[in-house]
């Protein structure tokens, strides 16, 4: 039997967290409910956050937008704020799961979750967001690109959780989600999230290793020869180096790497095509 | 027998005094404490559908929602639209379109479809079918369903 | 709440809404698992965790003590009874041997299915591991450890050649295949393999037992023939069937997964040890590993032609994973090889193969009981052949089909067939380009179904206010089978379909039903429902004459449940005659009909047949299926744009549920053709959820999915009818291989036609170009 | 589900036989292992925990060596479950040394592990993945231990 227990604060809930070690924060529900009722987690207590105020929305703030952790994947997939440049976190939000699993999930509980195939972390390292965790020794902000360390490991250490992700501000200019999966709602097969950066692109790619797949210097290389197909091509082997797929039910690991260029050229194509239109 | 606690719920427009596991699941609760047995278990993993509720007018999964944090909350299940006429016409196109087969994703399909017509009374074939893609139907094919909503918003917006 | 089409005489024909649907719209439809009995305990299920195993002894003690527990069962409480549909090889649980990981070992009842679960992880069994087979090929080398080492003494429905692991064969000949070959032109041939496709009816088995003073049974179960259910637990209990009443609740959906036993003989065991009701529900990951799924196929296939792509000659050779027990497979292996020839004029023609058993769950029916899986490479070899023969698809097939009055391979008369109409309908509508104006890639495939197999009968009576109650047996698992066979008695009681009630199915009460499967309820039980309301109008029409004082044949049935005079406006209502007959003359007014499908399938003069499961199987339906996609050269994903499923059903009696068949069964096909799999990693099955395995949501269905209903009445059925049941499953992988080829150029042997496949079939053309 | 993988260690082979037979060593060494004892002449009883992002569980291992040929193969069987049953673990192991003839030793492993119950449900590609990492410790912490 597992306690509820409900705080009205961050500090309540950390605090609880510290002196319950087998407690778990609960944000959602949408993975952490479906993960005990398949008997593979058990927890002493939950630690709903879905009642402290300091967690919830989207705003703006001085040097860009604050999404609360709690912020539901149905508010993001929605939010106007999210545009030019970061209009690749909405799109990401829209394809998560379903409606219903949308109106459930959150952003901090996906995020703390770290799901190799999860739609967000791919489309958050693309923008650069910041995540910031709370916990006994206080706040600190960790960069999404290094947030996750291993399979299902990330910086969160014993006792935090995620309170905000914070992106800077929009640019002007576009950006674009792109999944493959076998059925609307499945978790990615292989995903890329693109957003143009002048005469550069700034690439994430998702379900191809433990975390979002992203290298700022092969960016810096890439800047200004978008229009060559072999500087392309030899930007997306270097992500694809970087890559360590697996093999499971969605596909091999040897297709998720041949999708890592096609992808990206693909995605480069439907945003000059947006471009020019 | 597992420890009970008391929990007031909001089901349907009543207050409802329940006594439920504290870590119980909404499904649980409803279908075992409080006979609602509309509400289907079809994979307890948040997937088919078949457990839909509305939770302060948002289709939800009751297989992973804790009851303990509906206190308070506006529940409704299909139980709850007897007077309402756009769950009355949603179900007589569905009966009519061939859109309700063996029937155990029916009251799933209806509450996720009334809840978007209430959103969107004009809505598009492809916004109806978004809508209803976290509710999975084996028998049907979908294009019924998904016409009996379409007919229905017809019908409701005159 | 319905509103019935307005009564214009004639119950056939017409869409009336199912006469469930309103309680279902409601929410008050009660399946399995809302079913509850006074002082009910809930089971759980200890499955296997190895492959194949000998059973030496169970520790219970642990789990016997733990909180809520009432009684355990294991092997050693079912005795030595064992079930199976064609051979007798399946006890009520594990007995002796574990033969697939998930296999039922041991079961508890308890207060809670949460205490239920918990005391399954304290039963501690010692096992003595065996190496496990896990494919056919494994199961037939020598030295093969054998899963059932008596195979021999079972019990066998025909004669299928079982020894060691192989658990059937099957070998049937037309005309002389071996020679035929010199006087083809043209030879395609082609090594085929499909995958294990899971049933995933919304509603997961489950079952309650409940035991009375006197040992009776009544078990409530998730089903699709509460006559198969009896016959399946009283054999592995050692049961006498007047000890078992079977009954149904609402079902919510089979596809083939409820037809043969799933968890009902572990339930009646636990509520005859309990002796208290006892309610079981699978899990949705029990419903994947435990109970039974599609056959994957190894298929090498032949096909000559002559230069003008006239078909000579085909021979299909067929490898079978038959998992761990018998259940439909020699059935789905026979049928397979009888339709392997497609609805086609070949003269010489040879189907032969081998079923064999492994340690994985046990494969069985699943709506199209294996001609999907023969289609699949047979439609796309016709395809192959037009092509080296400069035939259009549709030539190629309006050139070689079948027509009436041919007869099928190895016998059955073909009576009618709208085979023709459903190809002509098919490739006109597809024809007309896309709205968009952009290319279409378009696939085509044509097919047979039979409907018939087996006993079925029909009880009607005429009650006092003349108003009929209608009992057949047959289990509605939501396809509709209570309003159409309500319609055709309806019809041929000339009464509106609101005097009909249709009673549930009850081993008590029904007369037998086989089942509702292989398409055959609309078909087989509507006969037997269309004979048995016309004795019960012989009744009626004799009272009416002594009541009128003329003769039967100046009698005429009126609109309004009437009988009058021909000429005058005398007339009687129904209620009058009935009254006469429960209170005065005659008895009330009964009439009941049994029949069992009877024409042989095999002609000994046309064709060799050794291990036939189905010695007398049943007319043919046909259906032709034209499908567009789209696929997208990043990534390999194939789109279904538009699909046109045509089929010839005989008459359809509710032409809206005939349109549902066909379009759900095109859907659950598409899944089958493009994503769905089963994958095991050695022994386990590695995605037995609803998380990893995926089937299609509203948003991976084409809006442009067309059903058009042929109709070529079948003169033995009722009003023409025959079935729908299937036949909109069979040809979808085949035409989607054809379209995926048309715009790939790529030939795709292996289902499914993933995207990663389709990718590297994309890229291996590159290579060529 | 296969493991395998090889590595080398700058030691001779003898004395990384020797540590591999000492269950002393190899407890310090097997990432997440909290006790190791010796029930016979071939068999340990060992307890490891491990931990897949959400989900830990601590295994009760029984390790049974089926065969030794001194110094270059054990074979060995290993049977576990997890907490109240509710995973269990059961993995056949094949180890062998060679001399890498420059004073070294070349180790290669191979696991065939069969994981039911709970664990065995989570996605098998991560799990393959986590064996491959918690491979990746145990040969660096052998390395410390072993090379002088």
């Amino acid at each position: 039997m597992t306690e509820i227990y409900t705080p009205k604060s961050i500090q309540e809930a950390i605090s609880f967290l510290a002196a319950h070690p087998d407690a778990r924060p609960l944000a959602g529900g949408a993975t952490l409910i479906a993960m005990r009722n398949a008997g593979l987690i058990e927890a002493s207590h939950f630690v709903s956050l879905s009642e402290i105020g300091e967690l919830q929305g989207i705003a703006k703030t001085g040097e860009g937008i604050r999404i609360g952790a709690m912020t539901r994947h149905r508010e993001t997939a929605e939010c106007d704020l999210l545009t030019g440049s970061l209009a690749v976190v909405r799109q990401a939000a829209g394809m998560i799961a379903n409606r219903p699993v949308r109106n459930m999930g959150t952003m901090g509980g996906a995020v703390s979750n770290a799901d190799p195939a999860a739609d967000y972390l791919p489309a958050l390292a693309c923008v650069d967001a910041v995540v910031t965790l709370a916990g006994p020794d206080g706040q600190r902000d960790v960069p999404v690109r290094t947030f996750v360390q291993d399979w299902y490991e990330t910086a969160l250490d014993e006792g935090e959780i995620v309170i905000a992700i914070t992106l800077p501000a929009p640019r002007n200019e576009l950006s674009l989600y792109r999944k493959v999966a076998r059925v609307t709602g499945d978790y990615a097969t292989a995903s890329c999230a693109i957003a143009m950066d002048g005469d550069t692109i700034r690439v994430a790619i998702g379900a191809c290793g433990p975390g979002p797949i992203r290298d700022t210097e092969a960016e810096e290389t890439l800047r200004g020869h978008l229009a060559n197909p072999e500087a392309v091509t030899a930007f997306a082997g270097q992500l694809a180096a970087l890559a360590d797929p697996i093999d499971d039910v969605r596909g091999s690991a040897e297709y998720r790497l041949a999708l890592i260029p096609r992808l990206i050229h693909a995605g480069l194509r439907q945003m000059k095509l947006a471009e020019v239109a | 027998m597992t420890k009970k606690t008391l929990l007031t719920l909001t089901l349907n427009g009543e207050e409802t005094d329940v006594a439920t596991p504290m870590d119980a699941t909404l499904l649980e609760t409803l279908r075992e404490d409080m006979g609602v047995l509309s509400v289907k278990r079809g994979c307890n993993q948040g997937v088919c559908g078949s457990c839909t509720v509305i939770l302060d007018g948002e289709p939800v999964r009751s297989c992973l929602t804790l009851s303990a944090r509906c206190k308070g909350h506006d529940l409704r299940t299909i139980e709850g639209y007897e007077a309402d006429d756009i769950m009355a016409s949603l179900k007589q196109h569905l009966t009519q379109s061939g859109g309700i087969q063996c029937g155990f994703c029916t009251s799933g399909v209806l509450l996720s479809a009334q809840t978007y017509l209430a959103e969107n009374p004009h809505p598009t074939r492809d916004g109806v079918k978004s809508a209803l893609s976290g509710n999975l139907c084996r028998c049907t094919g979908y294009r019924t369903i998904v016409d009996a909503v379409c007919d229905a918003a017809v019908e409701v917006a005159r | 709440m319905t509103d019935q089409t307005p009564f214009v005489g004639g119950a056939v024909g017409k869409s009336f809404a199912k006469l469930d649907n309103a309680e279902k719209a409601e929410g008050k439809a009660l399946y399995i698992a809302d079913l509850y009995r006074p002082g009910m305990l809930h089971g759980a299920i200890l499955p296997s965790p190895l492959p194949h195993a000998r059973i030496k002894g169970y520790k219970l003690d642990a789990a016997l003590a733990a909180p809520g527990v009432v009684a355990i069962v294991t092997g050693d409480d079912v005795g030595d009874g064992r079930m199976g549909a064609f051979i007798k090889d399946e006890h009520a649980i594990a007995k002796g041997k574990v033969l697939y990981v998930g296999e039922p070992v041991a079961a508890v009842a308890a207060k809670t299915e949460a205490q239920a679960r918990a005391a399954c992880r304290l039963i501690e069994v010692d096992y003595e591991e065996l190496p496990a087979i896990l494919s056919p090929e494994d199961g037939l080398a020598d030295g093969a450890p054998i899963l059932h080492e008596n195979l021999a003494t079972y019990f066998k429905v025909f004669d299928a050649g079982s020894q060691g692991n192989l658990a059937a064969r099957t070998v049937l000949e037309e005309g002389d295949v071996a020679s035929a070959w010199d006087d083809c032109d043209i030879i395609v041939e082609g090594e085929f393999t499909t995958q294990a496709q899971a049933h995933v009816a919304m509603e997961p088995c489950g079952a309650l037992a409940e035991v009375d003073a006197a040992g009776r049974v009544t078990l409530w179960s998730a089903n699709q023939s509460v006559f198969r259910v009896q016959a399946n637990v009283s054999e592995s209990l050692s049961l006498p069937m007047s000890k078992l009443r079977c009954l149904t609740p609402r079902v919510g959906g089979g596809f083939g997964n409820k037809m043969e036993p799933h968890i009902q003989p572990i339930t009646v065991a636990l509520a005859l040890k309990a002796k208290r009701p006892v309610k079981l529900i699978l899990s949705r990951e029990e419903d994947f590993e435990m109970v039974r799924a599609r056959h994957p196929y190894k298929i090498r296939m032949k096909t000559g032609a002559k230069k003008d792509g006239t078909l000579v000659a085909r021979e299909c050779e067929v490898l079978l994973d038959c998992g761990a027990f018998a259940d439909d497979s020699p059935g789905v292996l026979g049928y397979s090889l009888l339709m392997c020839g497609g609805p086609y004029r070949i003269p010489n023609l040879k189907a032969h193969g081998k079923l064999v058993y492994t340690n994985k769950l046990r494969f069985g029916a699943y709506r199209g009981f294996g001609n999907p899986q023969v289609t699949f490479a047979g439609e796309q070899q016709i395809d192959e052949v037009a092509e080296r023969a400069c035939l259009n698809p549709i030539e190629m097939r309006r050139r070689n089909m079948l027509h009436a009055g041919d007869g099928w391979f190895v016998g059955p008369e073909v009576a009618s067939s709208g085979l023709a109409e459903c190809l002509d309908i098919v490739e006109k509508r597809s024809a007309q380009a896309r709205a968009d104006g952009t290319k279409r890639n378009l696939g085509f495939a044509i097919t047979a179904h039979i409907s018939g197999l087996l006993g079925t009968g029909a009880i009607v009576r005429m009650l006092e206010d003349g108003s009929i109650s209608l009992n057949t047996g047959a289990t509605d698992i939501g396809q509709g089978s209570d309003t159409v066979l309500a319609q055709i008695c309806a019809e041929k009681m000339n009464v509106p379909l609101d005097m009909v009630s249709v009673a549930s199915p009850d081993t008590d009460g029904s007369p037998y039903n086989w089942g509702t499967t292989a398409s055959r309820v609309t078909y087989t039980t509507g006969r037997a429902v269309q004979a048995a309301a016309g004795k019960v109008l012989d009744q009626v029409l004799r009272h009416a004459a002594e009541m009128l004082a003329c003769d039967e044949d100046e009698l005429e049935l009126r609109d309004g449940a009437r009988v009058g005079k021909i000429g005058s406006n005398t007339d009687l209502p129904y209620s009058a005659i009935s009254a006469r007959a429960h209170w005065a003359v005659g008895g009330p007014i009964v009439g009941s009909e049994t029949l069992v499908f009877e024409q042989e399938t095999h002609d000994p003069k046309r064709a060799v047949a050794l291990g036939l499961p189905f010695p007398r199987i049943g007319i043919f339906s046909f259906a032709a299926l034209a499908v567009d996609v789209d696929v997208d050269d990043v990534t390999g994903e194939t789109e279904v744009v538009e699909a046109w499923s045509a089929a010839d059903v005989g008459r359809a009696i509710n032409p809206r549920l005939v349109e549902v068949q066909l379009e759900g069964s095109f859907v659950q096909g598409m899944g089958y053709a493009l994503y769905e799999e089963m994958v095991w990693d050695g022994p386990k099955l590695a995605n037995p959820s609803l998380m990893d395995y995926k089937i299609p949501t509203s948003r991976d269905v084409p809006d442009a999915l067309h059903a058009m209903i042929v109709e070529d009445p079948e003169p033995t059925g009722p009003y023409g009818a025959k079935g729908a049941g299937e036949i909109g499953l069979n040809a979808v992988p085949a035409a989607i291989a054809n379209a995926v080829h048309a715009a790939t150029g790529f030939r795709h042997r292996h289902l499914p036609l993933s995207s990663e496949r389709v990718l590297n079939g994309i890229l291996s053309q590159e290579d060529v170009a | 589900m296969q493991i395998e993988g090889e590595f080398n260690v700058t030691a001779p082979q003898a004395l990384v036989w020797e540590n591999i037979r000492d269950p002393e060593i190899m407890a310090g060494c097997i990432p997440g292992c909290e006790s190791i004892e010796q029930i016979d002449a071939t068999s340990f009883r060992s307890v490891v925990a491990i931990k897949v992002g959400p989900i830990s569980a601590r295994f009760n291992l029984v390790v049974e060596i089926t065969e030794e040929i001194a110094p270059e193969t054990i074979r060995s069987r290993t049977k576990g479950e997890e907490g109240t049953r509710a995973s269990i673990l059961t993995s056949q192991n094949v180890l062998r040394l060679a001399d890498d003839g420059s004073g070294g030793t070349d180790v290669a492993y191979a696991v065939d592990v069969t994981m039911t119950g709970r664990l065995g449900k989570y996605g098998l590609g991560i799990i393959r993945k986590k064996a491959d990492q918690l491979a990746g410790v145990f040969v660096e912490n052998f390395r410390k231990r072993v090379v002088p």
